[in-house]
């Protein structure tokens, strides 16, 4: 019943992502919009290029569907309303995403296209640049609540939430999480101006739909985690506990959409230098101070 | 029915994808979306969605007609885009060699969101078709080759095992334009970045199936010892990726090929796939000598028309008094090409609020050419003062597309004026002395200061405009005919100066001349391209501002 | 019973993707295959009740092979597998060794006194008690871990950077 | 509240549904008619023109120095997990602990840097 649940809102809130998409690159809301446009990618042909690695060409887009489902399925919309609450959960969640990237080499070596395989080495670089900002925020988080169960993180900001205990943490998580839905400004796999589409660029039709709707739960996922690691997930006066999450997910959503718009792309040696120059050293920064926070408080 | 409807009977599902289809028009622009607004039309508010790849297209539009040099180009995409597709020409009734086309509407924004209305209609009802036949254009004919996975110089027409290692060779398409007749060429270029993975030492031929122990455990010092290494002394194979001639990020038309070590640009081919010269302006009439320079470059037209008159009047020894009244025309035309150049730039860095900014801008400015809505104006000046305290928009081009100094020195235009170097045909013009002009100069000599120049330029030149008032450009040449004599001018362009000389014998034009900045301009392609991370290194083109159709096939 | 049918599951699954690594000619597959591999492992260590084990081990061998998978693009020939090469060699060595390993592997399993099954803790105490050992006894262990992987990082540093030098 | 097993047994669940789910998509694809296999419509896209040769060759990586210190840290982190959740409880000795181990990782990250394997190469 709860997977049953989570899931109907997972999907839910990745249509109205993709709503807010459209508006954000239109500027017109259309509620059906994403509608039509998943009708009429499922109506268009998809072949599958000349002389592709088929097995990866293939699994990329599941694979991108999969590791963002089972990413939300660990975090909680409200107190008992969590698929798996495991009790490595914060781990799990890093876990899931770390083949979104596998995903994406997959899909860039795949179709044996040049403009691909550039996108799909370039995500990895650009894993290696945002995964320990993360990594180490969530540690911080992990450390304040004493566990790595994503309920019991969330009951832990019951006083005050994370992003104002340790604001630098939840400013790298966000900007990391960016990255992770490569979102511009760090849309490097797909940069429609760059690489005419990167790793989407072989993908029509059905097979592009997925990847589309992976990539929209992937949003929504990575902002249900902002939600519950900084946001203080479900907790909230007046309305039920999967009222403020989903609330709070679809804010932060909003805000990853929209930022990018009002900046350049990055240039891909800027977010490698960035995240290792300045992400690691704050991470680790934002780790010791929250290690003496609670220190001093537990004296 | 549409040209590339799918085959198959309607049924409800399939009507109702129709719908969606005919709902969601995702288009593929030939030349490109900058022609496009060049003419003052808006394909967002007619309701097509630019998309990058022609795999995400449904409909391919042409503005003004097809290009002979991009025929084969736009075949090739129209073969690759999914189908239900259909073709919408703007400009023309013809596009052959694609098919239909199944819309077609002259070229103002009322008649494109009427085509648009049509195309709709048309995807609606005939998505699905019985009857369908096949696109096969030559150009995308493909025909199969056999080659070496190791020697690609190796390439056969039927199957068997390599001369040099004995491997299987494997079956790869060409397309048969490159068939037999251009293997030599190709060859070469297989020399060039991966033929000398020539390793026949340990290939030891002779086997049907190499595996590794033939080779020892591949060990790479031997294998890649002729291969010529990269910056960081690495050696790796080098692949060529063509960037054009219709590449979302770059003006249509100009055809670009890296030669990608890695994701870095070891190689550059460059060249125009829609470039004309001064040669078609043979045998014409003077008076229609407007209309065909005008239609030289879709991107500047009104610069070449007041070329073409200044250059007949030189010819006829009329006093050039009449010039100067077009100088508002030109000054409205740099403002608005550096804004259709602003909203390409920002589409290709990915700087979607500029792209949208500018573009609305540009056509803003193409509809009201005085100006007039001083709230335009007004929007520009903001777009610049943004944009000059953008801080990542600088750390994003702060050193791309690098020039020496010297070099930047031969190519006149906004190149060297961003390199700091002041010349400026306009500031010789006296009606531009009159109005105390002075040059816009930039120091940085990269895409950045590039971008700084074209902002200032913009400010200028609306502050020109706003003084001389009036933006008509020249219909007629006022000449009276049969003249003859040697006409030479030069106008400065958005893109820098260009010069036309003509030969004019009774009415006829007898030889023409014609220098454009863009053609210069190609000739620094390879400079700062060469070496770059890709981003960066078409980053660095673009902020040349070529204009594909003032350079040379 | 479900739980050893699970182990079984995945430790199949292991090993064919181990087998896979070797029957493609395809660097990328050959390494995604290693990693997929892996994942297995650490699935079966889920299915035996080590979560976080588990969990960290399908974690990082994500990250880690597909790391593997560019030094093997980058430094094995014809990495896209076009000429169908054959990526075994010193095949009656390698099978003699194969079965030896495994009987040798059998054997211990077999013969091995596995002393008593113990009831396994819940998840969220065996993190807990790693914590405590981490900082506690093992501490030393711990900070000579850090000074190892400290060598490492100098180590590849040095190798990867000087042959540009 | 589950067993960790059943929450296990849940996850590889979904693993399978989502697969499934696309599955669906495909068929509904499907269920529209064949692509129509067509001159060249199934060589990789590129700008126009058809694209001859394979592009999977050994690809130059410009990150590998920064990779393989990505790999250390990774292996770091492991440690960091149960640490941070028994931080609370053991309190000041924790800190210091780990402040010792990550100062050291912290002199791999610098000598790395002053190394330049932080920059593309």
């Amino acid at each position: 019943m709860t997977v049953f649940l989570v899931l109907v809102m997972l999907f839910a809130g990745a249509y109205l992502v993709a709503v807010l998409e459209g508006w954000t690159s239109t500027g017109r809301l259309r509620f059906a919009g994403p509608f039509w446009a998943a009708v009429a990618l499922l109506g268009r042909e998809s072949i599958v290029p000349r002389k592709p690695d088929r097995v990866l060409y293939e699994t990329a887009p599941v694979l991108l569907l999969v590791s963002a489902v089972l990413a939300a399925a660990v975090l909680p919309l409200g107190p008992h309303l969590v698929i798996a609450d495991l009790a490595t959960g914060a781990l799990a969640v890093n876990a899931a995403l770390a083949y979104v990237m596998v995903a994406l080499v997959m899909a860039g070596w795949g179709p044996d296209g040049a403009y691909a395989m550039v996108a799909g080495w370039r995500f990895l670089g650009q894993l290696v640049a945002y995964s320990m900002l993360i990594v180490m925020p969530i540690t911080a988080v992990a450390m304040r609540a004493g566990s790595l169960v994503t309920t019991t993180i969330v009951e832990s900001q019951a006083g005050i939430w994370n992003a104002l205990t340790q604001p630098l943490g939840f400013v790298l998580f966000f900007l990391a999480a960016m990255a992770v839905c490569f979102l511009p400004p760090f849309d490097l796999p797909t940069a429609p101006g760059e690489l005419a589409g990167g790793i989407e660029a072989e993908y029509a039709g059905p097979r592009l739909a997925v990847v589309r709707l992976a990539r929209m739960v992937l949003v929504v996922s990575l902002s249900l985690a902002v939600t519950v690691f900084f946001l203080g997930g479900w907790l909230g006066p007046f309305l039920p506990g999967w009222a403020w999450t989903s609330l709070k997910t679809l804010v932060v959503a909003a805000t990853m959409l929209t930022a990018g718009r009002y900046v350049p792309r990055l240039r891909g040696e800027h977010v490698m230098e960035w995240g290792w120059k300045l992400g690691i050293p704050l991470a680790l920064v934002n780790i010791f101070w929250v290690g003496i926070t609670l220190v001093l408080r537990s004296m | 029915m549409i040209t590339g409807a799918r085959k198959g009977e309607t049924s409800w599902l399939r009507r109702l994808a129709a719908r969606a289809s005919s709902k969601e028009l995702a288009a593929f622009v030939v030349p490109g979306p900058e022609v496009a607004r060049a003419f003052g039309l808006d394909l967002g508010a007619a309701g097509l969605r630019v998309v990058p790849s022609p795999r995400h297209a449904s409909v391919l539009v042409v503005v003004g007609g097809l290009p002979e040099g991009l025929r084969d180009a736009a075949s090739v995409i129209y073969a690759q885009m999914m189908r239900p597709r259909a073709v919408l020409v703007l400009g023309s009734d013809t596009a052959s060699p694609l098919p239909g086309p199944d819309v077609s509407a002259p070229m103002d924004q009322e008649s494109l969101s009427a085509a648009v209305a049509r195309l709709r209609r048309a995807f609606a009802e005939g998505a699905w078709d019985p009857g369908v036949e096949d696109y096969a254009p030559e150009a995308a004919a493909t025909e199969t080759r056999y080659t070496c996975p190791m020697h690609p110089e190796v390439v056969q027409k039927e199957p068997g095992a390599c001369p040099k290692c004995g491997m299987d060779l494997v079956p790869r398409e060409v397309s048969s334009g490159e068939s037999d007749g251009e293997e030599e060429e190709e060859e070469e270029a297989g020399e060039l970045h991966h033929g000398s993975m020539d390793h026949g030492e340990h290939g030891s031929g002779g086997h049907e199936h190499m595996d590794h122990t033939d080779m020892g455990f591949m060990s790479m010092v031997e294998m890649t010892r002729d291969l010529q290494p990269s910056g960081d002394g690495l050696r790796m194979e080098w692949v060529e990726v063509p960037f054009g001639p219709l590449f979302p990020g770059l003006p249509g038309g100009l055809a670009l090929t890296f030669t990608l070590d890695g994701d870095t640009v070891a190689c550059v081919q460059s060249g125009s796939a829609v470039g004309r010269g001064g040669g078609c302006l043979q045998g014409v009439p003077v008076d229609d000598l407007l209309e065909h320079l005008g239609r030289i470059d879709p991107l500047s037209p009104v610069a070449y028309r007041v070329l073409a008159l200044r250059a007949v009047e030189n010819a006829a020894g009329v006093e050039p008094a009449r010039a100067t009244a077009y100088l508002g025309a030109l000054e409205h035309e740099r403002v608005v090409s550096h804004l259709g150049w602003l909203s390409s730039f920002g589409y290709l860095i990915g700087y979607e609020w500029l792209h949208r900014r500018a573009a609305g801008l540009q056509l803003a400015l193409l509809r009201d050419d005085t100006g007039e809505g001083e709230t335009l104006w007004g929007d520009l000046s903001d777009l610049l003062q943004r944009l000059r305290g953008a801080t990542l928009l600088r750390r994003r081009l702060e050193g791309v597309g690098r020039l020496r100094t010297a070099r930047a020195a031969e190519y006149p235009g906004p190149v060297s004026r961003a390199a700091g170097l002041p010349y400026d045909v306009r500031s010789e013009e006296k009606a531009y002395q009159d109005l105390g002009f002075e040059p816009a100069v930039q120091e940085g000599n990269d895409a950045y200061s590039r971008l700084m120049l074209h902002l200032d330029e913009m400010e200028r030149s609306q502050e020109i405009v706003q003084a001389v008032g009036s933006v008509s450009a020249p219909d007629d040449l006022g000449v009276q005919d049969g003249i003859s004599g040697e006409g030479d001018a030069t106008v400065e362009t958005p893109r820098g100066p260009a010069r036309l000389r003509v030969r004019i014998e009774d009415g006829m034009v007898r030889s023409a001349e014609l220098e454009t900045p863009s053609g210069r301009h190609a000739q620094l392609v390879e400079d700062v391209a060469l070496e770059h991370e890709v981003a960066d290194a078409l980053a660095g083109v673009a902020s040349l501002d070529l204009s594909p159709w003032g350079m040379t096939r | 019973m479900a739980q050893a049918f699970f182990t079984g599951f995945f430790g199949l699954a292991a090993i064919w993707f181990g087998v896979v690594v070797f029957r493609t000619s395809s660097m990328v597959r050959s390494a995604l295959a290693l990693l997929f591999s892996q994942a297995a492992i650490g699935a079966m260590f889920l299915a035996m009740q080590t979560e976080f084990l588990g969990v960290l081990q399908i974690m990082m061998m994500a990250t880690e092979m597909a790391i593997m998978a560019i030094f093997m693009v980058m430094y094995m020939m014809d990495p896209g597998g076009l000429g169908g090469m054959d990526m075994t060699h010193q095949k009656r060595l390698s099978i003699a060794a194969g079965i030896f390993g495994g009987a040798a592997a059998v054997a211990v399993s077999l013969l091995g006194g596995w002393g008593t099954v113990g009831p396994s803790t819940m998840p969220e105490a065996q993190v807990a008690a790693l914590g405590e050992e981490l900082l506690g006894r093992s501490m030393l262990v711990f900070e000579t871990a850090g000074i190892t992987i400290l060598t490492a990082m100098i180590a590849a540093t040095a190798v990867a950077i000087e042959r540009r030098r | 509240m589950m067993s960790p097993l059943e929450q296990y047994a849940l996850l590889l669940g979904m693993i399978a549904g989502t697969a499934g789910l696309v599955g669906c998509v495909y068929l509904i694809g499907r269920s529209f008619g064949k692509p129509r296999r067509e001159e060249g419509k199934d060589v990789p896209a590129s700008s126009g023109r058809l694209s001859s040769e394979p592009v999977w060759v050994r690809y130059h990586v410009r990150y590998y120095g920064l990779a393989l210190l990505f790999l250390a840290f990774d292996m770091e982190m492991a440690f960091m997990y149960p640490w941070a959740v028994v931080y609370r409880k053991v309190g000041l000795e924790a800190l210091l602990d780990m402040g010792v181990f990550l100062a050291i990782l912290f002199l791999g990250l610098l000598y790395g840097w002053s190394q330049g394997a932080l920059k593309r190469r």
